[in-house]
C-alpha cells in the first residue's frame, strides 16, 4: 500500500475559536459590563483595584487548588489553615516585638520571622495533610475535612475565643505590605499576579505540572510511566498550603488580626474559583489562567451586589448564585455548540 | 462517694464563631474556673454548639448523660430553642436563659439579658444626636436573624421622622472581614457619607480600615456595638472616628452562671430577671467598661 | 543471531491471591531476534510480559538481565535498563495530549523548564516514522482506537529501548498500518534490538518472528524457529487439538431476501459524509477501509452515538428514528464497539452486571433477578468460552481476550436482529476466533443481519456476503460474491478505484 | 482518591473477611468502645435513642446523597434547601391554619398538606438541580453552588431575615412526628430506617441503581450500554431532593422553626457520611449501609465529646477532626494489609 495514499488525517485542536478555552474570559466581560451597567462607579480604578486586591487571598489559595484538583485531590483545610496561620504568625510576631522592639528599624526582621513562621506553617499543614493523603490512603476529602476542623480549633484556642491582634507598633511597620503598591497597583495585586504567573509556569511548563495532570487523568498510567505518584500528590499538598502562607502574609497587615471566623469558606470559594475558571474536579486537566478570572469573578459578583442598593439584600445570595450559573451555563452553552 | 452529691450545671452557649460569641466562650469559661473554686461542689458543664440542630442535641446530652440540675443557657435562635428548653424544664432543672428570649418566657427560672432593641434604639438616639438630626448614614447588618432584626428595626423606628438618610444597607456577618469589604464597596458607591452604624465592634474595625485606606477619616464616624475592648479603648483615646459604642457585653454569660450557682448552691434567693442595659460608652464613662485582659 | 539473550525469564511463576496463572516458564529475548509469545487468551502471555517489564513482580523465579539477576521494582527501573512494553490495554492518560503522553517520565527540559518543541517534534518524528499523522497537540480521549494503538507504539519506540515487547499491537490494526509497523520492527532488529511480539493473527506472526514460544495454561509449550511451524502447527501447539479451517463456507442469503435496514446519505459532521448501504436479512455486511476511513463512525452515527447531519434510516421499508442506542435497541439493533476498555466494559465491576448492564430490561422490571443473572452469565461463560478463574472476578482481571468474548456476550444479550460488530474477534485467539466465526455463520444462517467491521482483511473476506468499503468518510464501492478479494478491496481503500479524485479533506465542513 | 483504575486482584466478597467492606461498620465499633470507656451513661438506651433520632436528618439526606455521588455528581446546595423548604412547610401550614383551623380534628390535613408542599418542593428542586446539570452542561458542584446560595436567600427572604415559626396549635398536633415512637423506637429512627432500606433496595436491587453505579465509573459505557444518562442523573438529583423533604419533614416538628441558619453545613456532614461510609467521592460504587454508619459516627463523635468535660470547648473541632481521620485511617490501614 502506497504512502501517499493515507489521508491527512492530522486534526488541529486549536482550529478556530475555541470557546471551552475562551469562556471563563467571556463571562468575566460579560460581569464587567453588567457591573458597569448597574453602577458607573464600578469602572473607577480605586474600585477596580478594591476589587483585585480582595480577590488577591482567595486567588492566591485558588492557584494551590488548582494543582491539588489538578492531581484529582481536594483541599477542604485551605481555610482553616489561612485563619490559623494568620494567628500563629501574629502570636509570633507579638511574641518578638519584646526582645526585638517594634521601631522602625527593628520591626521588620519582626515582620520577616512572621513571614517564615507562616510559611513553615503552611508547608508543614500542607505535608500532613499530603502524608495522610498518600501514605495513609486516605480519600482527601476526609483528611482535609478533618484537618479543617484541627486548625480551625486550633486557632480559637490560640485566640482564647476571641481575636488575637497584631501589636499595633507592628502594624505600622507590616501595614505596607497590604496598603502600599508599585506604580499604583497594590502590592497584593502584584503578588497576586506573581504566584498566578509562576503557578502557570509550573503547572504548563514544568514537568512537576504535566505529573500533576497525568495523575489526575489516570493514575494508573502515571505510575506506569515511572512517576513516583505519591511524591507529585504530596508536593500539590505542599504547594497548596505554601499558597495559603503566602494569602496569609498579604492577609493580616490588612486588619492586623485573626479569630475564629477569619477565613470562613475559603475553600469553597478557592475550590469555586478553580471549577468556574475551567478546570475539572476529577482531576486531569487544570487551569490557572481560569482560575485567576474564576477568583476574580467571585469578588466582582460580591461587588456588584454592594454597589446597587436596587435589590433586598435578602436576595443577595440568590442573585449570586444565580449569576456563577448563568455566566458558567453561558460559557459551556457557546462552547458545546461549537 | 461525695462525687455524687456534687450539684452539676449545664451551661449551653454557641460556639466562639464571631468575636462576640468569643467573648462569650471566654467569659463563660473564666466563670467556670472561678465558680468551680468558689463551690467546690459545684460542676459547671460547658457545652458549644455551631447550629441550632446541635444546641438542642446539646441540651438533651446534657439532661441524659450529664445529669444536670441546672441549665444556663444562650439561645442560638429563641424560637427555635424554646421546646428543647422546655423539655429540660418539664424535666425538673433550674433553668436560666440569657440574652435571647424564648417565645415563651413561663418556662425560665431567671432571665438574664441584653435588650437588642434597646441596643438599636441607643445607637440611633446616639446618631440624632450627633448628627444633629439630618445626615446621609449607611449600616451594616450582622447574619439574618431575629436580633439583628430587633436592633436594626428599632433603630429605623427610632430615626423616623428625623432627616438621616439610610444610604445603604448591607449584611457583613458580625465579621471583620466582610465589614472591611462592604464598606470598601460603600465608599466607592456614595461619595458623601456622614455616619456608619456598623452594629457590632467586629464589623466597626473592618470599617475604619476601610475608612482610612480611602482617606475619608474627616467625613464620617462610626458607631458600633457590643463594647470590645479595642473599640472601648478607642472612645477612650477619643478617636474622633469612635466617638461612642453602645454595650452589650458578653460578661452577661458570667453574670447568669454566678447567679445561677449561688441559687443552687447557697438557695439564695432571686430575682426572675437581670436585663442589662444598652448602655452608651462614651470618653466620660470608658474607662468603666475596659477590660484589657478579656480576648474580645 | 547468535549473541547472548539479553533478558531471561528463569522458571518465573504468578499467582494472584489464590489463582495460579504462570508456572515455572523460562523465556529469554537475544538481541536482534523477533520472538513471537503465542497462547490461548489466558494463557498467561500478558501477565508474563508485565514481569519482565517489571510491572508486577514474580511470585518466584528470577529475570535476568545481561546475565545479572534484577529485581524490577516498577517499570521506571526496567525502563532504565531499555526493557519497554506496549501494553495490550491502552495505557495512555486521556485528558493529555498526544505529545505529553509520549513524554510522560520522559520529558525534555531545557533548564528547570520543558522544551515543548523538542518534545513536539520527537513525538512528530516517532509518529511519522509510523506513517501516523496524528496533531501532536491532540488529545487523547479525541482520537480512535487505531489512533491510540500508533500514539503507544510511538510513545514506546521515542524511549531507548534494548527490548520491545509488544502485546497485540495490531489487534486494532489495519493491513497498511501493520506494514508500516514491521518496516519498523525491521529497522529497530537490525539495530540490535530484540523484540516480543505476542499476536493472536498467526499470518503475522509467522511474517515476522525468528522465534515462537507457545504458553498454555500458564506452562512454556514449546520453543521453536519459525521455519520449523505452519500455520497449522502454531494453532494446534495454542490450542491442544488439531484446527479444521477457520471460515464456514458462506451461505448468502437469496438475492430477494428482505432488505431490514437500509441507510441513505448518512452523514457524520467531521467523520462521515453521505454513506448509504442496505442490509439485507440473513446476510453478513463487511466494511472495510484504512485506519480512519470513518467505519466506527458511521456506525455510531446510524446508532445515534454520534450527532449525524443528514441521513434517513429504514427499517424493513419503514422510516426509523434513532436518537439513542435505546431507540436502536427498540428496532432490535445492537452495536459491539471497538473499544471495550473505554466504551465497552465497565473494568472495576464484575463480570455479572457487565453482562447485563444492555439488557437489564429483561432481569426483571423493577427489581433485577439476580439469579436469572447469574444463570445468564454461566451460560455466556459457556458459550462464549470465558476463561474466568471466579466468577466474581473483576472484568479488569480478565485477560484481554476474554474481555473481548464478554463483550460480545453482553451484546448478544438484546438478541439483536441486526448486529453490528466492530472489530469483533480483537485480542482473541484462534481457537475461540474459529468459534466466533461460526456463531456468526450460525446467526446469519438463522436470519440474523450482520455488520462486520474488521482490521483483519482475512476476516472480513472470509465471513463476509458482501463488502463496503470506505475511505475517508466516504462509501466507495461495495463488492460481492467472487469479487471479494484483498487486492480488490484495497484498491477501493485506498482511493485507486471508486471515486475520482478523492478530496483529501472532504468531510470536515461541520 | 487514590484507588486504582487497575484491580489488583480478583476480590471476592466471600473469600474471608473483606475488611475494606466492614471497615465502617469497625470503625463504628471502635467509637462506641472509646463512647463507653469515657462515659458508661452512654450505653444508655435513653442516650442511644437520642444518638439515633439525631442522625435521622442528616442521615436520611446523606442516602440520596449517595446516589448523586455514585452517579459522580455532588450536591452543595442540601443544607440550603432543608432550610428552604422547612420554610416553605411553615409558611403553608400556618397559611392553612387560619382557613382550616388547628383543632386537633383540623391539625393533620394541614400538616398533610405542609408535607406534600415539603415534598413537591424538594422534588422541583432536585429537578432543577439536575436539569442544569444534565441539559446544561454545567458541573454539578458548581450548579449546586448556586442553589445553595439561592435557597438560603430563599429562606431568608421568606423569614424576613428573621426566623419562621410554626403556629404554636400546629406544633403540638405535629409534634409526635418528632417526639413519638413506636415500640419504644422514635418515629426518626423509625424513617431513617425505612429511608435507608429503601435505598438500599433501589441501589442495590433494581436497574436504576446499577445505572447509577455504571454512569458513575464510566459513563461512556453507561451510553453505549442504551442508558439514557440524562435522566439516571436527573432521577438521582431528584431522589436528593426527596430525601431532603423527608429530612425537613421530621425536622419542623422539632424546633418548628426555619431560619437563614437552619441546615447550615448540613452539605458538608452529608458528604462526609457518605464517604465516611466508603462509597467513592469519583463516583462509581455506593455504599448505603457504609452511608448510614457515616452518618452515625458523625453524630456519636459530638455525642462522645458531650459526654466528657475534660477538654476544652475550642478544641471540640480538633477532636473531632482527629477522630473522622484515625477512624477512617484504621479501616483503610487494616483493609490495605491484607
Ligand atoms: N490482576 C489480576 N488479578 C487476577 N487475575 C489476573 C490478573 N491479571 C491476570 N489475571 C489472570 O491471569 C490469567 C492470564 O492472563 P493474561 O492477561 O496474562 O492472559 P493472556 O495470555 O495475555 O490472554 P489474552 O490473549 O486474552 O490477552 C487470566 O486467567 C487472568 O484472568
Ligand atoms: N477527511 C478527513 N480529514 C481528516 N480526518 C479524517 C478524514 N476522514 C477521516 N478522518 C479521520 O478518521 C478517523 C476516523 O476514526 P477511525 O479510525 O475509528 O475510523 P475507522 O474506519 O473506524 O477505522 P478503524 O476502525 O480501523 O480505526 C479519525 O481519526 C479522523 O481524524
Ligand atoms: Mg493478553
Ligand atoms: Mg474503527
Amino acid at each position: 500500500m502506497t504512502q501517499s495514499s493515507m489521508p491527512e488525517l492530522a486534526r488541529k485542536p486549536s482550529a478556530g475559536f475555541d470557546l471551552k478555552l475562551w469562556g471563563p474570559f467571556l463571562a468575566l466581560a460579560g460581569l464587567i459590563v453588567l457591573g458597569t451597567l448597574v453602577n458607573p462607579v464600578f469602572l473607577s480604578p480605586a474600585n477596580l483595584a478594591n476589587v483585585l486586591t480582595r480577590t488577591a487571598f482567595t486567588g492566591i489559595i485558588a492557584v494551590g487548588a488548582t494543582f491539588v484538583i489538578t492531581t484529582g485531590g481536594i483541599d477542604l483545610s485551605v481555610g482553616s489553615l489561612a485563619a490559623f496561620t494568620a494567628g500563629v504568625m501574629i502570636v509570633v510576631m507579638n511574641a518578638l516585638v519584646g526582645p526585638m522592639g517594634a521601631g522602625m528599624g527593628a520591626g521588620w526582621p519582626v515582620v520577616l520571622v512572621g513571614m517564615l513562621a507562616a510559611v513553615g506553617l503552611g508547608l508543614v499543614a500542607g505535608l500532613v495533610n499530603g502524608l495522610l493523603v498518600t501514605k495513609g490512603r486516605i480519600e482527601a476529602f476526609i483528611v482535609t475535612l478533618g484537618t479543617m476542623g484541627i486548625f480551625r480549633s486550633l486557632v480559637t484556642y490560640l485566640a482564647d475565643g476571641g481575636t488575637l491582634s497584631l501589636n499595633s507598633g507592628m502594624r505600622a511597620v507590616y501595614r505596607p505590605v497590604y496598603y502600599g503598591g508599585l506604580f499604583g497597583i497594590p502590592t497584593p495585586v502584584l503578588v497576586f499576579a506573581a504566584v498566578a504567573l509562576i503557578g502557570a509556569v509550573i503547572l504548563y511548563r514544568t514537568r512537576f505540572g504535566r505529573y500533576c495532570a497525568a495523575i489526575g487523568s489516570n493514575d494508573e498510567v502515571a505510575r506506569y510511566s515511572a512517576i513516583d505518584v505519591d511524591r507529585v500528590r504530596l508536593l500539590a499538598f505542599v504547594l497548596q498550603g505554601l499558597c495559603v502562607a503566602i494569602a496569609v502574609i498579604l492577609y493580616v497587615p490588612r486588619l492586623g488580626s485573626a479569630s475564629a471566623t477569619t477565613g470562613v469558606l475559603w475553600e469553597l470559594e478557592a475550590i469555586a474559583a478553580v471549577i468556574i475558571g475551567g478546570t475539572m474536579l476529577k482531576g486531569g486537566h487544570g487551569r490557572i489562567w481560569g482560575t485567576v478570572v474564576g477568583a476574580v469573578m467571585l469578588t466582582l459578583i460580591d461587588n456588584i451586589l454592594n454597589l446597587t442598593g436596587a435589590i433586598s439584600v435578602y436576595l443577595n445570595g440568590a442573585i449570586q448564585g444565580a449569576i456563577i450559573i448563568v455566566a458558567v451555563l453561558l460559557q459551556r452553552g457557546t462552547a458545546s455548540k461549537r | 462517694g461525695w462525687a455524687q452529691q456534687k450539684i452539676k450545671m449545664g451551661v449551653s452557649i454557641p460556639a466562639a464563631t464571631h468575636g462576640w460569641a468569643g467573648g462569650l466562650n471566654w467569659h463563660a469559661q473564666q466563670a467556670k474556673a472561678k465558680l468551680e473554686k468558689q463551690y467546690p461542689n459545684l460542676e459547671v458543664v460547658l457545652v458549644t454548639a455551631r447550629d441550632v440542630g446541635r444546641q438542642a442535641n446539646d441540651l438533651e446530652d446534657l439532661v441524659s448523660v450529664r445529669n444536670i440540675d441546672a441549665l444556663v443557657i444562650l439561645p442560638f435562635e429563641s424560637a427555635p430553642m424554646t421546646d428543647p428548653v422546655r423539655a429540660v424544664k418539664q424535666a425538673g432543672k433550674f433553668v436560666t436563659v440569657v440574652d435571647r428570649g424564648l417565645t415563651d418566657p413561663s418556662i425560665q427560672d431567671l432571665y438574664v439579658a441584653g435588650n437588642n432593641p434597646e441596643m438599636g434604639k441607643v445607637s440611633a438616639q446616639f446618631m440624632k444626636q450627633k448628627l444633629g438630626g439630618k445626615g446621609d448614614i449607611v449600616v451594616l447588618r450582622g447574619i439574618p436573624t431575629v436580633i439583628d432584626n430587633q436592633r436594626v428595626d428599632a433603630f429605623q423606628e427610632e430615626i423616623k421622622g428625623t432627616q438621616i438618610k439610610v444610604l445603604g444597607m448591607q449584611y457583613a456577618n458580625w465579621n471583620r472581614d466582610d465589614g472591611y469589604k462592604v464598606m470598601q464597596d460603600f465608599l466607592s458607591r456614595f461619595p458623601k457619607i456622614d455616619a456608619v452604624w456598623a452594629q457590632d465592634d467586629d464589623i466597626a474595625l473592618g470599617v475604619i480600615e476601610a475608612v482610612k485606606q480611602a482617606g475619608r477619616e474627616k467625613e464620617m464616624f462610626i458607631l458600633g456595638g457590643a463594647g470590645m475592648k479595642d473599640m472601648i479603648k478607642r472612645v477612650m483615646d477619643k478617636d474622633p472616628l469612635v466617638p461612642a459604642d453602645v454595650l452589650y457585653p458578653p460578661a452577661m454569660i458570667a453574670e447568669a452562671m454566678e447567679i445561677t450557682a449561688k441559687h443552687l448552691v447557697e438557695k439564695a434567693p432571686i430575682k426572675k430577671e437581670y436585663i442589662i442595659e444598652a448602655t452608651l460608652v462614651t470618653p466620660e464613662n470608658a474607662s468603666k467598661y475596659y477590660y484589657p485582659d478579656s480576648p474580645f | 543471531m547468535s549473541s547472548q539473550p539479553v533478558l531471561v525469564a528463569d522458571s518465573v511463576a504468578k499467582s494472584f491471591g489464590p489463582v495460579q496463572v504462570l508456572f515455572g516458564v523460562d523465556f529469554n529475548i537475544i538481541p536482534g531476534e523477533v520472538h513471537a509469545l503465542v497462547g490461548e487468551n489466558g494463557a498467561g502471555k500478558s501477565t508474563l510480559m508485565k514481569i519482565l517489564a517489571g510491572y508486577q513482580p514474580p511470585s518466584a523465579g528470577s529475570i535476568r538481565v545481561d546475565g545479572e539477576p534484577v529485581h524490577l521494582s516498577g517499570s521506571g527501573p526496567a525502563e532504565a535498563l531499555g526493557i519497554v512494553l506496549i501494553h495490550q490495554e491502552f495505557n495512555l492518560a486521556e485528558h493529555l495530549t498526544v505529545e505529553e503522553n509520549i513524554s510522560l517520565g520522559r520529558e525534555i527540559r531545557r533548564g528547570l523548564f520543558l522544551d515543548k518543541p523538542a518534545m513536539r517534534n520527537r513525538a512528530r518524528a516517532a509518529l511519522a516514522e509510523l506513517n501516523c499523522a496524528v496533531d501532536p497537540d491532540a488529545r487523547i480521549r479525541d482520537l480512535s482506537v487505531s489512533e491510540r494503538q500508533m500514539v503507544e507504539i510511538a510513545k514506546a519506540v521515542s524511549r531507548s529501548v534494548r527490548v520491545l515487547i509488544m502485546d497485540e499491537p495490531t489487534a486494532v490494526l489495519t493491513g497498511a498500518e501493520t506494514e508500516v509497523l514491521f518496516r519498523l520492527i525491521r529497522r529497530l532488529t537490525a539495530q540490535g534490538v530484540g523484540v516480543v511480539y505476542i499476536s493472536h493473527k498467526l499470518d503475522e506472526v509467522k511474517a515476522i518472528a525468528d522465534r515462537i514460544t507457545v504458553l498454555r495454561d500458564g506452562r512454556r509449550i514449546g520453543t521453536h524457529p519459525a521455519e520449523l511451524l505452519g500455520h497449522d502447527d502454531i494453532a494446534q501447539l495454542m490450542v491442544g487439538r488439531p484446527m479444521s479451517d477457520l471460515f464456514p463456507t458462506k451461505q448468502p442469503p437469496a438475492p430477494d431476501a428482505p432488505v431490514v435496514l437500509a441507510v441513505e446519505g448518512l452523514s457524520v459532521p467531521g467523520w462521515v459524509r453521505d454513506a448509504s448501504f442496505q442490509l439485507r436479512r440473513g446476510e453478513i455486511l463487511g466494511f472495510a477501509g484504512l485506519v480512519g476511513a470513518g467505519r466506527t463512525e458511521l456506525m455510531e452515527g446510524l446508532m445515534g452515538l454520534r450527532h449525524r447531519s443528514a441521513g434517513t434510516l429504514r427499517r424493513d421499508g419503514q422510516p426509523l428514528r434513532v436518537r439513542t442506542v435505546a431507540d436502536a435497541a427498540k428496532a432490535g439493533i445492537a452495536y459491539l464497539t471497538e473499544d471495550r476498555k473505554g466504551k465497552g466494559l465497565l473494568v472495576g465491576k464484575g463480570l455479572r452486571p457487565n453482562l447485563t448492564l444492555l439488557a437489564l430490561d429483561r432481569y426483571g422490571r423493577v427489581f433485577i433477578d439476580e439469579r436469572k443473572e447469574a444463570t445468564a452469565l454461566d451460560r455466556a461463560i459457556e458459550e462464549f468460552d470465558i476463561r474466568v478463574k471466579s466468577p466474581d472476578a473483576l472484568v479488569g482481571s480478565l485477560s484481554g481476550g476474554n474481555q473481548q468474548k464478554l463483550l460480545l456476550a453482553k451484546t448478544m444479550q438484546v438478541a439483536p436482529q441486526i448486529l453490528i460488530v466492530d472489530e469483533p474477534t480483537r485480542g482473541i485467539d484462534i481457537g475461540t476466533k474459529q468459534q466466533i466465526y461460526r456463531f456468526l455463520h450460525d446467526l446469519a444462517r438463522r436470519g440474523t443481519s450482520i455488520i462486520v467491521i474488521s482490521s483483519e482483511m482475512p476476516e472480513i473476506i472470509g465471513l463476509s456476503h458482501r463488502v463496503v468499503v470506505m475511505r475517508s468518510g466516504a462509501v466507495t464501492g461495495t463488492l460481492s460474491g467472487e469479487d471479494i478479494t484483498e487486492a480488490e478491496i484495497v484498491r477501493y481503500a485506498t482511493g485507486l478505484k471508486g471515486m475520482k479524485g478523492i478530496p483529501h479533506d472532504p468531510v470536515l465542513h461541520a
